[in-house]
Formats: structure tokens, sequence, C-alpha cells
């Protein structure tokens, strides 16, 4: 078990989520997609810190760190759902290409 | 406690401000007397700060006094762990002593003029006070970053001040917005604070120090600070202060900006902001790059001259009061550039006496403009006549302003004006006599319009609109003569003051290799 | 330096008066007569110190006074502020307190009611310390600063009845234009201190002696200096102001605008004629401009029938004569009339202030008439001041003019003839305002009513003409002091002398045009559109001033103001709607363009982020 | 030679891998919601082998518990009928192109830059508790903070308007 196999599973995690974001129409898959990348780059964080022979101190503030990750996804995904939630009372629906207020 | 004093009265002046703005912030909104109380409280306090800064200022010790210095950011990088960085260096030489006791004078009078205004006063008042702590950051600040926060600071409060409490005005073929007005006003100095902080992160990177501490660049100038970078950075920073200079043709700003502000703004806008423009070129553009400067300067003097004549007539073709001094106050900017630009002891020293007179000249301008305005709700000259016989005292010191500002001797301007124009006759051989000429003619110029708006506006028959005018109150009386003091004091016994001018001068022109 | 020093104390003579107008300005009405007692006192104190100064010079004293200090101190430049009495300025001194402190006791019956009595008294006040320090002051710098001043002082004399919209005029008129002349004296000013270091004037002169200032500069600054005294002493072309100047009280232009102001003009050339005397040329110009001024002026007081204007154009005609006097090496003849003109010329205009008391302000010659009997002390002092201004011997005024005509002859003899006739002018048109005046009958209401002043105006009038009559003893050197005559006392090289045939000359002249002027306008001999027919062409243009007023108006608003305006659209709309507010708006306009790539989706904006991201790793790979 | 770990590894990212997937590509939104949790679940098991034992208890509370229950939650709220048949937007095929060009990218920089591998240590959790509590402690209360904030706003966002639209 090495660092490189941290990073594939990363990699692969990360593309998957990424595609959820791009071809998914629905608000909440999107928002799902982007917990995978998180997920993703918190996989290929704690193969860094784990298998690189940082140190004891290093690795600790590594975990500290995807700590932080986790609790900044948690809030982001308290808001993106409230956001959510406030777009489907106002347009009943939750699809994003019925979204284009922004257009120009 | 003068320790005290000597350590922290610059960062009180700083600090004092802005735990007013929170103080404001603290006060209901419905208790108007209290919050004028309590910021004319805070505003006597920190003049009065800056009245003992200057006055405990020692022209007789070299150097920068009054050093603060708190570390805020290290940037690590070529130069090694670059500690301190970034810190908040505080100090001041004769010159930037002058400009905090500018400052004081005109915040104080500015809020007492300021009192007058009915809407939203305590929102007024928080901004009044964040743009002159900026005010007084830029002018104590020995550090380029922090000279550059402050002066963004300084800038951007104008914007909500010009756009909610000015006044928008309508002429016969075009139409000023106060919005358009503070719009155009952030817009043109954020974009010249752009190639401010460009130059300023030029210097910080070539002088390879890993500071942005003024002080300790300026003793690597000759082994890091090629001529050639010089050359390059200087117009960039001459254009980016020079804009809140009134540099032409980037000056549109500053007349439209006077004519939709309220007067307590403009009288800060005027008297205050605009010098920061000059003392940026003094303080980085002279100082750190004296030979970029030195390459520049025949430009900026002949621009000035350009600023100076341009500013003249514009004034005279206008008739709206406030145009007519804001165009004035282009024109006097442009013998403060002038000056700059002469690289001549008597030149820089006038420059300096010119930026602080010019400073209370305008102040005293607006407040008097504001104390018209307020009671006949027009500015038009052709409106307006025979306010003399309702409004003497105003006239009066309507009158005094406009002959300091047409330089009559006795008066702050003449003293300012002399030395600028005897520093020009000396420098540039021929061309400085041409010049300097160019700047008496637009002395001349100024006494035309000036003697013109008072002849239409203060003088002839009273006619029955303004029948029932009332003379200026005590409280604009006491602001207005605070003004009238400094002008007289300036005009007759300028000694002090140009022995404090000399203290700065002297370490400036003795870095340009030439100057005299 | 120790404050008690003789030395020092001739800063008093100008701050005395700088108290009293601070006094009287705020607090007038505190004061009894609203201040008008502080300022004539001062103005006595002034005059007192002039006779203790003047008696102790008399018994071989203490001249030159001399104190200073340093005002700016810029290291190698030294400005600083130093008074100086030398024989000039005592001269001055005993002009300017004398004639101030009539003129301000005159103005106290005068101005009696008027609604902003204290505050004339204070800016007379003001006027008189300003002038004293002009004529005191050692350097060219205080000098300017108190030439200025004084400016300021007859600004606001002029527009004392500033709800009177022609008085508005009148003063910005007068200060702008005297402000053109003082650019040139300011610069002239700094070209001498560039090339000499300081702006003493000893000084300056002793180095323009010693060569150490080149011709050129000599010149030019000169020349400059010289304009300031143009503006300054209303030489043509820059006289336009002091007509309309008379908008003032009478009183004011009594003092400011005949005896003291406009001759500063003539002060600073004669302080610098050493300087003047090096520069190839200039006194050349100054006769010139001297005695077009003198013959132009006479001609137009000669058709006017306001009476100020009348006084006006003579001071502006003699102002020139005293330049032309100058140009021609005459300094202390020039500052001979100067003294003995500032005493007629106050006594005429005092004169006609009380002719203009007693006629409701009227000021239209057409309308007097007959005022001799009605009006007997100012008839009899103003033929005084007619006959010495006229030059008619053996008033004063015949002898000063005929130094001046000494000094022509011996160094500008071209101009001889042409002086000789603008004595002849002069003495007509004195001669014409007298009968029109005073002789014949009343030929309106006005002048039926007319009524003598009180004592405290006519006093003033008695003594002034005591001094028209017998200061032309000046002239003569003493036999039993050690007196040499005022020539001499101005310049140790002038011996009095007199010319016998010039003097002839001079009085035949004068009485000629005096006899003719009684001939057309006393006796009504001869018709005056009889002579003046075939000239018809000659008097519109005279009795229009030469179209000065209506060129320069003409200069002004059609292309000075026409300038500034069309300078006003460009920066409005050029500069500023086009060049800084059309960054704005191409950038709008751009905007408007590129919004149509705005789709609006969210997936569509995420996709290009992936895009450039994607893109700038291969950048940075291609650069890596 | 496969160890045992490598093979634990390759269970738990095929969980990942595979609950990553379905998430994509299931046509009921419900059903992305329980792959989302087994991928979550595999990702713990990740930390669990890179001797994170915390974080792994971490991520099962947060996302196992909340994260998916807050997503149902959500679903609850919003329309049902479109929760089967879910449909792509329109530019699928460009989002297919896009991620396979990525991963390529990823891996064959993965690939390329090669990094040495040594054994990592176990990490105690009263370590983790001491660094996270003081060297950490301003930071971690600042993300307390950045919680409540979001917690407020969230509230914020969904609260019913008073005149009740």
């Amino acid at each position: 078990m090495t660092i490189i196999h941290f990073q594939f599973l990363s990699a692969i995690l990360f593309s998957l989520g990424l595609y959820g974001v791009l071809a998914r129409r629905s608000a909440v898959l999107i928002l799902m997609s982007i917990e995978l990348m998180l997920n993703a780059v918190n996989i290929n964080l704690i193969g860094f810190v784990a298998f690189r022979g940082f140190g004891q101190e290093i690795q600790t503030f590594g975990q500290v760190l995807i700590i932080f990750v986790i609790t900044i996804a948690a809030a982001e995904l308290a808001l993106a759902i409230a956001i959510i939630l406030r777009i489907y009372r106002n347009k009943n629906s939750v699809n994003v290409d019925e979204m284009n207020i922004l257009k120009g | 406690m003068i320790e005290l004093f000597n350590e922290s009265s610059l960062l009180a002046l700083i600090i004092f401000p802005l735990i007013g703005v929170v103080l404001l912030m603290l006060i209901p909104s419905q208790y108007q007397d209290v919050i004028k109380y309590s910021s004319l409280t805070i505003s006597s306090v920190v003049s009065l700060i800056s009245l003992l800064v200057y006055f405990s200022f020692d022209h007789s010790i070299q150097g920068y006094q009054f050093l603060y210095t708190y570390s805020w950011l290290d940037i690590p990088g070529a130069w090694g762990d670059g500690a301190g960085a970034i810190s908040l260096d505080l100090g001041i030489d004769g010159i930037a002593a002058l400009m905090v006791l500018l400052t004081g004078i005109v915040m104080f009078t500015g809020t007492i003029v300021s009192w007058s205004i009915k809407e939203d006063l305590k929102d007024f008042f928080i901004l009044y006070f964040l743009l002159l702590s900026g005010v007084f950051g830029v002018f104590v600040s020995l550090d380029m970053f922090f000279f550059f926060f402050f002066y963004e600071l300084s800038v951007l409060p104008m914007y909500l001040l010009i756009g909610k409490w000015g006044s928008s005005s309508k002429f016969p073929t075009f139409a000023r917005t106060k919005e358009y007005s503070a719009m155009k006003l952030t817009l043109v100095l954020v974009a010249g604070s752009v190639l401010i902080w460009v130059a300023i992160i030029a210097i910080f990177i070539q002088s390879n120090l890993g500071t942005f501490n003024i002080l300790e660049i300026e003793e690597v100038i000759s082994e890091n600070l090629s001529t050639n970078f010089q050359k390059i950075a200087v117009p960039l920073l001459m254009i980016g202060v020079g804009i809140l200079a009134g540099l032409w043709p980037f000056h549109t700003w500053s007349p439209d900006g006077h004519v939709s502000a309220p007067s307590g703004v403009s009288m800060v806008h005027a008297g205050v902001l605009m010098k920061l423009g000059a003392f940026g070129i003094i303080r980085i553009g002279m100082f750190l790059l004296p030979e970029g400067a030195q390459f520049w300067m025949p430009l900026l003097i002949v621009l000035g001259a350009v600023i100076v004549i341009y500013g003249a007539i514009s004034a005279m073709g206008q008739t709206d009061f406030k145009y007519v001094i804001g165009y004035s106050s282009v024109s006097h900017m442009g013998y403060v550039l002038m000056g700059i630009a002469t690289l001549h002891y008597l030149g820089l020293t006038g420059a300096v006496l010119q930026m602080f007179s010019h400073g209370v000249m305008t102040a005293l301008f607006f407040a008097v403009v504001g104390m018209i305005y307020e009671r006949t709700h027009t500015r038009d000259s052709l409106v307006l006549q025979g306010l003399a016989k309702k409004m003497t005292v105003t006239t009066i010191l309507f009158g005094i302003a406009g002959l300091t500002s047409l330089g009559l001797p006795g008066l702050s301007g003449f003293v300012a004006e002399l030395l600028i124009f005897m520093g020009i006759f000396q420098s540039y051989g021929f061309g400085g006599i041409i010049l300097g000429s160019f700047a008496v003619v637009g002395a001349a110029i100024t006494a035309i319009y000036i003697l013109r708006l008072i002849a239409k506006a203060f003088f002839g028959p009273v006619s029955s609109e303004w029948e029932d005018l009332t003379d200026s109150n005590l409280r604009e009386r006491f602001a207005a003569s605070i003004l009238v003091f400094t002008i007289l004091l300036i005009g007759l016994w300028p000694y002090p003051f140009v022995e404090v001018i000399k203290h700065g001068v002297g370490p400036i022109l003795s870095g340009i290799v030439g100057a005299i | 330096m120790d404050l008690f020093l003789v030395n020092n104390l001739i800063w008093m003579l100008p701050l005395i008066c700088v108290f009293a107008f601070l006094i009287i300005a705020l607090f007038s009405q505190y004061i009894p007569t609203q201040g008008a007692i502080v300022s004539i006192g001062s103005i006595g104190i002034a005059f007192l110190i002039f006779i203790f100064v003047l008696i102790d010079f008399v018994n071989g004293g203490l001249l030159p006074i001399h104190s200073s200090f340093t005002w700016i101190d810029l290291g190698e430049w030294q400005i600083s502020w130093g008074l100086l009495i030398d024989r000039i300025s005592i001269v001055m001194i005993g002009l300017i307190t004398f004639v101030a402190f009539l003129v301000q006791i005159y103005s106290v019956g005068y101005m009696k009611g008027d609604s902003r009595f204290g505050w004339y008294f204070a800016v007379h006040s003001l006027f008189a310390a300003a002038m004293l320090l002009l004529v005191l002051s050692d350097n060219l710098l205080l000098l300017y600063f108190a030439w200025e001043l004084v400016g300021l002082g007859s600004y606001l004399l002029i527009g004392f009845w500033y709800e009177k919209k022609s008085a508005a005029e009148a003063a910005k008129k007068a200060f702008v234009t005297t402000r053109i002349g003082d650019v040139g004296l300011l610069i002239g000013i700094i070209i001498l201190f560039k090339a000499s270091g300081t702006f003493d004037i000893s000084s300056i002169i002793h180095v323009a002696q010693e060569g150490g200032i080149s011709n050129d500069v000599i010149f030019w600054s000169s020349l400059l200096i010289f304009l300031g005294a143009m503006g300054k002493s209303a030489q043509f072309p820059l006289h336009v102001w002091l007509p309309d100047a008379m908008e003032g009280p009478t009183p004011v232009s009594a003092l400011i605008h005949a005896a003291t102001m406009v001759a500063a003009g003539i002060y600073l050339v004669g302080r610098m004629f050493p300087l003047f005397e090096l520069g190839p040329g200039i006194l050349t110009i100054i006769s010139i401009v001297g005695i077009v001024t003198f013959i132009l002026a006479g001609a137009i007081a000669l058709v006017m029938t306001d009476i100020k204007r009348v006084l006006a154009y003579s001071t502006i005609s003699h102002l020139g004569l005293m330049m032309l006097s100058l140009g021609s090496f005459g300094a202390p003849a020039a500052f001979f009339h100067l003294v003995i003109h500032g005493f007629s010329k106050a006594l005429l205009f005092l004169g006609a202030g009380s002719v203009m008391h007693g006629m409701h302000d009227q000021t239209e010659v057409e309308l007097m008439g007959g005022l001799r009997k009605k009006m007997p002390i100012t008839s009899i002092t103003f033929l005084i001041g007619t006959l010495s201004l006229a030059g008619i011997v053996p008033l004063s005024g015949f002898f000063s003019k005929d130094e001046i005509l000494i000094s022509i002859w011996e160094y500008n003899p071209w101009f001889f003839p042409v002086t000789l006739f603008g004595v002849f002018l002069s003495s007509l048109y004195m001669i014409r305002l007298y009968c029109l005046i005073f002789l014949s009958s009343a030929r309106s209401d006005y002048s039926e009513k007319a009524h003598e002043s009180p004592r405290i105006m006519t006093y003033p009038l008695i003594i002034l003409s005591v001094l028209a009559v017998f200061s032309g003893l000046l002239a003569f050197p003493s036999p039993i002091t050690e007196w040499q005559g005022f020539a001499a006392f101005i310049d140790d090289h002038h011996k009095f002398h007199m010319v016998p045939w010039i003097t002839a000359v001079s009085i035949v002249v004068a009485f000629s045009g005096a006899f003719l002027g009684w001939v057309i306008y006393g006796a009504r001999k001869i018709e005056i559109t009889a002579i003046s027919k075939p000239f018809k062409f000659i008097y519109q243009l005279v009795s229009r001033k030469f179209l000065f007023d209506e060129i320069y108006s003409w200069i002004a608003t059609k292309i000075v103001f026409t300038f500034a305006r069309w300078l006003t659209v460009f920066d409005r709309v050029i500069v500023n709607d086009t060049g800084i507010d059309g960054v704005g708006n191409s950038t709008k306009k751009s905007a408007d363009r590129l919004k149509y790539f705005q789709s609006g989706y969210l997936y569509n904006y995420s996709l290009v982020m992936v895009i450039g991201l994607f893109l700038m790793a291969i950048i940075w790979w291609v650069i890596e | 030679m496969i160890s045992i770990d490598l093979i634990l590894f390759f269970i738990a990212s095929s969980l990942v891998v595979g609950g990553g997937f379905l998430v994509v590509t299931v046509k009921n939104i419900v059903y992305a919601a329980f792959a989302l949790l087994v991928a979550m679940l595999g990702t713990a098991g990740i930390f669990l082998l890179a001797f994170a034992d915390f974080l792994a208890l971490v991520q099962i509370l947060i996302y196992g518990g909340a994260v998916v229950v807050v997503i149902l939650f959500a679903l609850m709220l919003t329309r049902l009928e479109d929760f089967k048949g879910l449909t792509d937007n329109s530019q699928k095929p460009l989002a297919v192109l896009v991620s396979l060009t990525v991963l390529t990218i990823m891996l064959y920089a993965i690939v390329a830059t090669a990094m040495p591998t040594s054994q990592g240590d176990a990490i105690s959790m009263i370590d983790l508790g001491v660094s996270l509590f003081q060297d950490w402690a301003i930071p971690f209360e600042v993300a307390s903070l950045v919680l409540l904030v979001a917690l407020i706003g969230a509230v914020v966002l969904v609260r019913q308007d008073e005149e009740g639209r």
C-alpha cells in the first residue's frame, strides 16, 4: 500500500464527482457530487500524511487539517441545502436547467 | 507620560477616529445631540493630539520622530526570512508634521460645519472619521504597504459620503448627479491606486530587502534600485498619486466631486485628500526614486504649468460657486506640483507650504459656500446678488478666502506661492523663467475669477429674493475663524512653519543629485 | 534685538495703523464715533512721529534709520523684512501722514450718517498702514507686500458702496488692472532676486552698479518693474481703472487716487532709479509712456463733464508728467511735483467732495455753475488748487513744473515742445473746470439750493490751500539754514538752478492756457462749438476716451471669457465625457455585447471553469 | 506480494469507487443518496487504513450520519415526482469527455511524479486531541464560529417569510 494507491483512488473519485457536477441535472445530486470531490481531496491528503514519512507531528497536523475540511464541508452543505430549499420554494423545481435568470 | 506620548501619539491619530467610529455605532441614531457632541469631542481630541504632535515636533533633531513599529507579517523570499516585511511603521518628518496639523485643523472645523446635516448624521460621522483615520494613516506611515492601505481607506468612504449626503445639480446644458460624481471619483482614484500598487510592489521586489519600510529601502537605493528601474517606476507613481493631486487630464473627478459633495466632505476632499497625492510624490516618488524623479520632473513642471493656467481659465468660465472653487483647487494644486518639480529647496518648501495653505484656504472656501448654500439653496453666482448686505460676516470670510487664493500678501497663499515662484525661477534656466512667468500669470487670472465672483454674488443691490437671509451663526463663525487665524498666521509670520518644513525637505533633496 | 532702540521704533509707524484697523474692524460698534477717533488718532500719532523724525533730521540726526529681521530663513536664501527711513521716505511719510490725517478729519463730516461709517475708517487705517509700509520698506519683497495691500485698501474703498453695481465693477476693474502690472512687478522682483540673491534694494543697486547683473537682466527686470509702476500709477495703457475708481467716496479719491497710492509707481521708479539708469533704453521707454499719458489724459480731461472724472484724468496726466520727469533724469523734480501735486490734488478732490456735499452728490458740471457765492470757502480754496495745478506763478505747482521742464530740456529736448503743449492743456482744463463749477449762474435746482459744507470739512481745505500756495518755496535754498533746496535734499548731486528762458516760457504757456480757458468758459467770449466743429472726429475720439474702455471690454468679454467658456466646454465634453467617461462607457458597451455569452446555466459555467483549469495546466506544462 | 492491508484497501476503494459511480449514474435520487452513503463508509475505511481512527469515526458520524440524512430530508422537502427517472443535462457527452481527460491528466501526473513511500505511524487519539486543542485551538474556535454562522444562515434562508410567501 503506497501513496500511489491513494492518489489513484483520489483521482478516480474526483473525476466521478466532476462528471456528476457537470452532467447531472438535479441540484441535490450536484451537491452530492461535490461531496464526492471533497472526499477525494481528503483521501489524497490522508495518503500523503500517512505514507510520506513526515513524522508524528506533521501527521497529526494533517489529520487536524482534514477535520477542518470536513467541518467546512458540513457548513457548506448546510447552506447549500438551505439555498436549494429556498430555490425550490420559489421555482418549484430543483433542476438546474430551469435556473437561468443569470442569462445575459 | 512624555515617553508614552512620543511612542503612541501617531498611533493615537489613527486609532482615535476609529474608536470614534465604534463609539458612534453604539449610539442610537435618534439622539442627535449626543451624536453631535460626541463627534465634536472625538474630533477635538484628535485635533488636539495633532496640535500637540506638531508643537512637540523638534525640528532641530535630524531624522524621523515619534517612531512606532508593530510587526504585522513576514514575507520570506529571495531576500531571506523577511521578518516584519509588513509592519505598521509610523513616524513623521517636518513635512508630515505639517500635514498632520493641517488634517487636525480641517477635521475639527469640518466636524463643526457638518453639524448642520439633517439626515443620518450618525452614519455621516462614522464614515467621516473612517476617512480621516485613513488620511492620518497616509501622512504618518513609513511603510509603503500601510501607506497604500490607508490611502485606499481614505478614498473609499468618499463614495458613500458623496453618494448619500451629496447634492445633484442641474445645469442648463448638462446635469451631474451625486451618484455619478461619487462613482467617477471612486473609479478614477481606484484606477490610480492600481498604478501606485504596481509601483510599490515593484519597489518592494527590486529593493530585495524583504521590507516595505521606506527608510530601510532608502539606504539601498544606489545598490538595488537601478536608474532604469526608477525611470519606469516614477511615471506609474506620478500618474497614480498625481490623479489625486488633480493631474491633467485626470482632474475632472475633482470639480465634479466638489460640486456634489456636502460642504464638510468638500473641505476634507480639497483640504486634505488632494494633498495626499502631492505627499505621495514627495514621500515615495522623490525619496525612494531620486534619479527617476529627476528624469521626469521637467515633464511634471510643464504639466504643472498647464494645470495652473488650464484650471484658472476653466474656473473663469464657470458660474457655479463650487465649480469655480473646484477648478481653482486644481489650479492651486498645479502650483504644488510645479513646486515639487523644481527639485529646488525654495520650490519644494513652497510646495509643502502651499499644500498647507491651500488646505486651510479651500476648507474655508467650502465652509463659506456651505453656509451660503444652506440659506439660499443655490450656488449659482448668476442668481445670487447683493449677499454682502445680508450676510456681511460670511462675505468677509469669503473675501479672505478669495484674497488668499489670489495670493494677497499677508495671507498664507502669498508666502507659499512666492517661494514656489522663486524656486521655479531658480531652476531649469531660461525655461524656468518662462514657466515661472506662467505661474505668476495664473495668480493674476485667479484674481479675475475670484473678484468677478465676489462682484457678482456679493456686491450689487439685494434682490427681493434674498431679503430675509440670515447671516452665519456663531458655530459657523467659530469654525471659520480658526481657519482665518491660521491663514493670517502663516501669511504674516511663516518663519516657524518654514523651519519645520525645512526639516523634511533637506533630506529629500540631499538624495537627489544636482538638486539645490 | 532690543525693542526700544530708536531704529526699531519706526515699526510703530505702520503698526499703529494696523492696530487701529484691527480695533475698529472688530469693535467698531463699542467705540464712540464708531472708531473714527481711533483712526484719526493713530494717523495723528504717525504724523507726530514724522515730525519727531524730521526734527531729529534737521538737527543733524539719525538718517538713515534702518531696522530689519529675518522673515523666512532658508539657509542660503534669507528673506528679511526691514524698514528704512532715508530722505526719500521721509518726504513720502510726511505727505502720506499729513494728507491722510486731513482727509480722515474731512471724512468725519463727509461720511456722516453712512451705515458703514466704522468700516470706512477701518479700511482707511489699513490703507495708511500699507502705504507707510510701502514707502518705508528697504526691500522689494516687503514693498510688493505693501504694494498689494495698498491695492486691497483701494479695492475696498472703491467698492465701499458696493450696493451700487458700478462701484462693485469699478473696484474689480481697479484691482484686476493693477494686478496685471503687479504680475510684471513680481516677475521683475524675482528675476532680480535670481540675479543678485537678495531682495534688498540698496544691495541690488550696489550689485548692479558693480556690474554683477547682466544688461539683459537689468533691462527686462526694470521693464517688468516699470510695468508694475504703470499699473499703480495709471499710465497708458493701464490707466483705465483710475477714472472708474471715482465710484468710491470722494475723500478716498483725494487720498488714494490722487495723493498717495497712485504716487506709489512714481516712488517705485524713483527708488529703483539707479538700476533703471543702468538698463539700456529703459529711461526712453519711461519717457515715452510718460509723455503719451501726459498728453492723452490731458486731452480727455478737457472734454469730460463729470467733476471727479476731470480730476481723475488730470491726475493721470500729472502722473504721466512725473514719469516723463523720471525718464529725463529728473527724479528730484518728480518727487517735488509728486508732493505738490499731492497737496493740490487732494485739495481739489476735497473741494469737489465739498461741492458734491452741497449738491446732493451730483457730479455733473453741466448741473452746476454759480457756486462761487453759495460756497465761498470751497470756491476760494478750489481756485487756489486750480491755479497751483495749472502752474500759475507764484503758486507751488509752478515751481515743480518748472524744475521738470528744466530736466526735460536738458535730457530729452525733443519732448520739450510736446510737454509745453501738455502744460498748456493742463492749465486750460483746470480753469475750464473751475469756471464751469463756480462762475456764471446756476444751471439746475441743485446748484440753486447748494450750501457751504460744515467746518470739519472746510478747515482741511484751508490748511491744504495754504500748503498749495507756499510749498513751492521748498524748491529754493534757504539763506539761513542748511537747506539746499528740495532737489538737493533728494539727491545730493542736484543743485538748485533755474533757467530763466524756460521759466519765462512756462509762465507764458500756463497763462495763455488759463486765459484761453477763462475766455471760453468764464467770460464766454468764444462759443465752444465753433472751435470744436472742424475737429469733430477728434472730439468724438477724445470724448470716448480713445476707446480704451471699449477695446478692453471687448477683449475681456469677446476673447477672454469666450475662451474661458470654450475651455469649460472642452473640459467637460472632451476631457471628461469623452476621455474619462469614455473609458467607462466603452467598458460598458463591450459588456453589453459580451453578456450574450452568459447562458445562465450553472453546469455550463462549471464546464468552462474546468476547461479553463485544463488550459492553464497545459500552459504551465508548456512553459515548464 | 499482496498484503492483507492492500486487500482491505482494495475492498474499501471498490466501495468508494462503486458508490461514487452509482451516485453519478443512477436515475433514482434516493438510490443515489444511499450510494453516497456507501462511498462515505468506504472512505472511512480508507481513513482506518491510513492510521486515522478518529477521522474514520468522524467520517462515519458526519457524512454517514448527518450529511446523508440531511440530504434525504432535503429530498423529502422537495418534489417527489422527479425522484425516479432523473435525466442528465444536455452537455453529458462533453462532461464525459472532460472528466475522462482530467482523469487521464491526473493519472499521468501521478505516474510521472512517483512519490517515494515510507511506512506511516499510528497516531494516538490523545496526540490528536492535544494538537487540536492546544496548537490549533484558535482555528478550531473559528471553525466553530463558521459552523454557527452557517447554521444561522441556513435558518434565515429557509425561514418562511413573515407574509408567508
